[in-house]
């Protein structure tokens, strides 16, 4: 057991200012390590220290493992929390840190590279016994093999390169007269993209559900999950909102689910919190995605169900304490939402919109959390990720959390860059979003009622214009710089209200 | 003094009538209004009118004149169109500065690539340059067919927004 | 069953506008009054609809019911929510909403007027089987009667006029030899006071703990109580902390007072959210103090802990529902403390400090929970109370509270005006807090550790030093108004971090 | 150039030695410091020395160069000291404009009552105002032996903070 006293976040943005939010309460200093374009970032400015690692771009900055290490040994700290993204599940970072002595707040090495490798993680579960996505579980390199191994399968199939990503060499067949067609075509630029013409194929999952376990690991063996994530609301492939529990769970189908999370975890000895990802269809079958090994975006609304501080569980852990939490212990209490707040134009493609925060006014009151790390004043950089804040609500019940969660976002004002805030109320009054009824399909399926606008009325428009009439006379007055509300043109006595309007 | 106040597509006519300090009564368009009206120098204005209670906020952007407004439920985009903007807006009417022959960014971000040099010729669609913000990569095509002109950056360099990138002819 | 479609908020700061979000949460619309002095208040502005309604001194708006009722009629609203303070307990009030047809949320007119009587409200509660405070149920007229009861009731008590308040006529006895000479004095305070010199006396109970259970109660005679609220945290005479658990309470003493604060609900016939409170002592005997027929300030924790929103509580059973809640249902889970945000100054006697605010930063992240009204450039008006925010915390045991709290305090800045933020934190640091061992004595009897100065070392001071010799030297120069984060003197190419200090 | 800045009750002498933007060489009495600073408009400071990080607030008071710093932890009177002030001070040191002859508001209120006239004589420790602030009301005392010689203001009248009140002789 060894005592962390200090620790390093090799991050930036909420995720930093989260993790250092339990540290404060831990009793623990924390380091904070910034880029050319973070300097006024308030991950910078809630550390208690704080180090410049490089230029803007990530790649000379927070992903590189030796200068993060070398601020790590100049100021002694015990421990490296990475975030998520960025180096979070880089094993060559995480085993660079075991060498110099520090501790990576996360899963060994080994379980890093196991489960990053998509054909690894497949077999490993497979030999777990988890149930993973019909399909090949290894690379197919002939054009035969690929096409004998389509019709075993069955259609609808997703050939994908295996050497790839990003989509390339990647194709959806669901056609039997186009199978050959695709498999070439999906060889050839597999071929031309990475140098390497193998496959594999998986059975497609048509609008899944995208539903994830989160698990907590330790030293000695003892691994809990602590429930499930909804999080089929997408844009881009990236998530919008997530929520527990899911609409679709039945306890049943949870408690299955759940096992084989746990089951997934155990198979790797994994250390400290790890997300399990499930594609579900229609008829509640389920199959193991992904594991991801490391702390997500999305952990709060765990947070808020059970109660429990994922980030302090990790510090905990990777102390080498025991898990104090046993699974018949926890309960789901209520229902919680998170909205993710992008800087982005939402009814033009998601286009990201980096610029400087003018005015925030936070939400808050009952059942209401924000996570986030933009200030007033504060340019967001071009750099990095889009997304600013979280969002999260809990209310006794689903229904009560989107009428909380309406509230919110309705308070949420964040003006200088266009955010994704209005987008998600949309979301919150859809029928689809309000029934549970939706899948990984919701945001096409929505895109009519999504995009419409929903401008206020004539009266209230003609507010705006007498605002920005005022504005304009008052412009052409000295400006003054308080933040005192005033009246227009602030030259004469304050007009008290026992008089009236009649008066004018 | 009456003036004019675009708001998205609409052009509406405000006159002041009558003031008393933070009680006024102003015309848009036909409609006369009764307004308690308070704001702030950061442009955060509290309407009442007939009891109801507006938020609204001004955030005045690059060009001047031109704002983005912000309700609790939307926002805006907005141009004060006063004696100086016609004026101009009618000199410059002749001329026909025609922003389709020009490629700007709509955000700060990045050049990644420009697939294109100065006398290039281009059909519309054709991708002319690539910006990437926050990880995510669009590519701007050309408007008309046409060659290029001028090119305003170089790959790799930070562009801010409404920044002009591209010239076409 | 009435459905309620709007409701006028008589009142102001931060009750209206916790009031108003949960309207917006059930689709109810709001009704905003307000004093000439609150035109720019944020419940104005998150009102859909807004009137004025007098002067700033309350006696000549929030106090005016006449008013009040004139703007609710006006505005079609079905029923009128009174906070605390102003017209809260104002049976009179009460009675006029019933009369034109606007539904009051809150007990009966009777109810408020027998328990705003101390007397009739002790007479009431030892019918009902409740204990109160050892003394006369009944005005004592003459010196030997007096003398008599005391020497009956036993050393220490406390004389109180029975026509008084405000500390007038009250003499506390704690020796035999003082009783004749301070029952003069009494009676003749009382006499020049109020006209009156009948009293009543009361067993004195020193440094008492101030527990408190919440209790609801609908139109169909179904009676709850939410568990306690500790709010032995004082300082004069207001509460500055709260907290529940209790940790004075143990399960067996919480089912007995929970039973009788349900028990004196149920005497007379409560309608909706009360408070029962108790004084009670090092041995944990406890005695009725009063009732408050009204939500109190420090609702939040018990909603915090409970999982129930109380507005929402009032406003169901004000339409008619019965409760759905049961009491076998109802669980405590966790801890949950409230911090008071008064403008004050805490280290001089706790003056109110109003004035304009500059900057605040909120608290956010896991487990927290802001309610304020106040917003940059907003100046407190110097007629209302000086409370400004509260901010309430939750974890899942006192420990990890106590902490939490702390760390959303660090992270609370309001400038501009003083605050006793960092009263609180030191509050936070104190054994006898920690320990949860305090009573109604407790700032008085810490108070040297609670006004010490806790000034940061040579080195911090010198950073505050450096930063105003900047400000000025840039002063000098002239002012922007952007709130951008820029270098000092901002004349210069920005210097990259490739570079070093050693180029200086 | 080093001016004097008065922090509570210490004044420390300061200078900036060198400055390369956001990197500045500074002396505060003896001890030289190499920061990195921060700050905007708003008087928010970001200075980051030997690796830790301070946030600190200034705040400017009624008084011109005099501030109120805020840290994480607490605040501080500020005032700064340079050639004009200290101009000042040396010309006022002659006068003694007594303050204990003055009583002043240290907060906004409003008078609640004023029991004396001009011309009364007061003892020290009599109360000769009282102000009601956030429904609590504050009777200021006499700090000498004296005689009235001026009320500033009247029952019921609302004052600001540091607002002379009453002067005693």
């Amino acid at each position: 057991m060894r005592k962390i006293r200090k620790i390093l976040v090799a991050n930036r943005g909420e995720i930093a200012i989260r993790i250092m939010r339990t540290c404060r309460e831990m009793g623990i200093s924390t380091v904070a390590v910034f880029s050319d374009a973070d300097r006024t970032s308030m991950h910078v400015r809630y550390a208690d220290e704080a180090y410049h690692i490089g230029p803007s771009a990530s790649a000379e900055s927070y992903l590189k493992p030796e200068k993060i290490i070398e601020v790590a040994k100049r100021t002694n700290a015990d421990a490296i929390h990475p975030g998520y993204g960025f180096l979070s599940e880089n094993s060559e970072f995480a085993r660079k840190c075991a060498e110099n002595g520090i501790k990576f707040i996360g899963p060994s090495p080994e379980v890093i590279d196991k489960m990053g490798d998509k054909i690894q993680a497949r077999l490993t579960m497979i030999a777990a016994g988890v149930p993973v996505v019909p399909g090949t579980t290894e690379s197919v390199t002939t054009e035969k093999d690929a096409i004998d191994t389509i019709r075993r399968i069955g259609l609808p199939v997703m050939v994908k390169a295996s050497a790839g990503g990003g989509g390339k060499g990647m194709r959806l067949i669901t056609d039997e007269k186009d199978i050959v067609s695709l498999v070439r075509s999906a060889r050839s630029e597999a071929k031309s993209s990475f140098g390497n013409d193998s496959v594999y194929i998986e059975k497609y999952i048509s609008s899944p559900h995208h539903i994830e376990f989160q698990v907590l690991g330790d030293q000695h063996g003892n691994f809990i999950h602590l429930f499930e994530r909804e999080c089929s609301v997408q844009r881009r492939h990236q998530k919008m909102i997530e929520e527990t529990p899911s609409p679709l769970m039945t306890p049943e189908l949870r408690r299955k689910m759940g096992e084989y999370a746990v089951e997934a975890a155990r198979a790797v000895n994994y250390e400290g919190a790890g997300t399990i990802e499930f594609l579900v269809d229609n008829d509640l079958n389920f199959y193991f995605l992904e594991m991801n090994t490391r702390l997500q975006v999305e952990h709060p609304i765990t947070e808020r169900i059970t109660g429990i501080d994922l980030v302090k569980q990790q510090i905990l852990i990777a102390e080498g304490h025991p898990l104090t939490i046993t699974q018949d212990k926890l309960r789901q209490t209520g229902h919680a939402i998170e909205c993710r707040i992008y800087a982005e134009d939402s009814d033009n493609n998601f286009m990201p919109n980096p610029g400087k925060i003018y005015n925030i006014t936070q939400p808050l009151g009952l059942g209401v959390r924000t996570d986030g790390y933009v200030y007033e004043g504060y340019e967001i950089p071009i750099y990095y990720d889009s997304m600013i804040s979280k969002l999260i609500v809990w209310a006794e019940n689903r229904n009560e959390a989107i009428e909380r969660m309406k509230r919110a976002l309705y308070e949420y004002k964040i003006t200088g860059v266009k955010t994704s805030i209005k987008f998600l109320e949309r979301i919150m009054d859809t029928e689809d979003f309000r029934s549970g009824n939706y899948d990984t399909n919701f945001i096409e399926k929505n895109k009519d009622i999504l995009l419409s606008e929903g401008k206020c009325p004539t009266d209230c428009e003609d507010m705006i214009i007498i605002a920005a009439y005022i504005e304009y006379l008052d412009r052409l007055n000295v400006s003054q710089t308080s933040k005192a509300m005033y009246p227009a043109q602030n030259r004469w006595k304050k007009y008290t209200y026992q008089k009236n309007f009649e008066r004018l | 003094m009456s003036i004019e106040i675009k708001l998205d597509k609409r052009i509406a006519s405000v006159e002041i009538l009558k003031q008393f300090e933070n009680l006024l009564e102003i015309k848009v368009d036909d409609k006369i209004y009764q307004v308690d009206l308070m704001h702030n120098d950061e442009g955060i204005f509290s309407i009442l009118e007939s009891g109801r209670s507006y938020n609204i906020e001004l955030v005045p952007q690059a060009k001047p004149k031109h704002y983005t407004a912000y309700t609790l439920y939307d926002s805006y985009d907005l141009e004060v169109i006063d004696a100086e903007s016609r004026y101009r807006r009618n000199r410059s009417s002749g001329t026909q500065l025609a922003s389709e022959n020009i490629i700007t960014s709509p955000m700060p971000g990045k050049v990644v690539k420009i697939p294109v040099k100065v006398g290039d010729e281009v059909k519309k669609g054709d991708t002319v340059i690539t910006i990437s913000a926050m990880k995510m990569e669009s590519e701007y095509k050309s408007p008309i067919d046409g060659t290029i002109i001028k090119i305003q950056v170089i790959e790799g360099s930070t562009v801010d927004a409404n920044q002009v990138l591209i010239e076409i002819e």
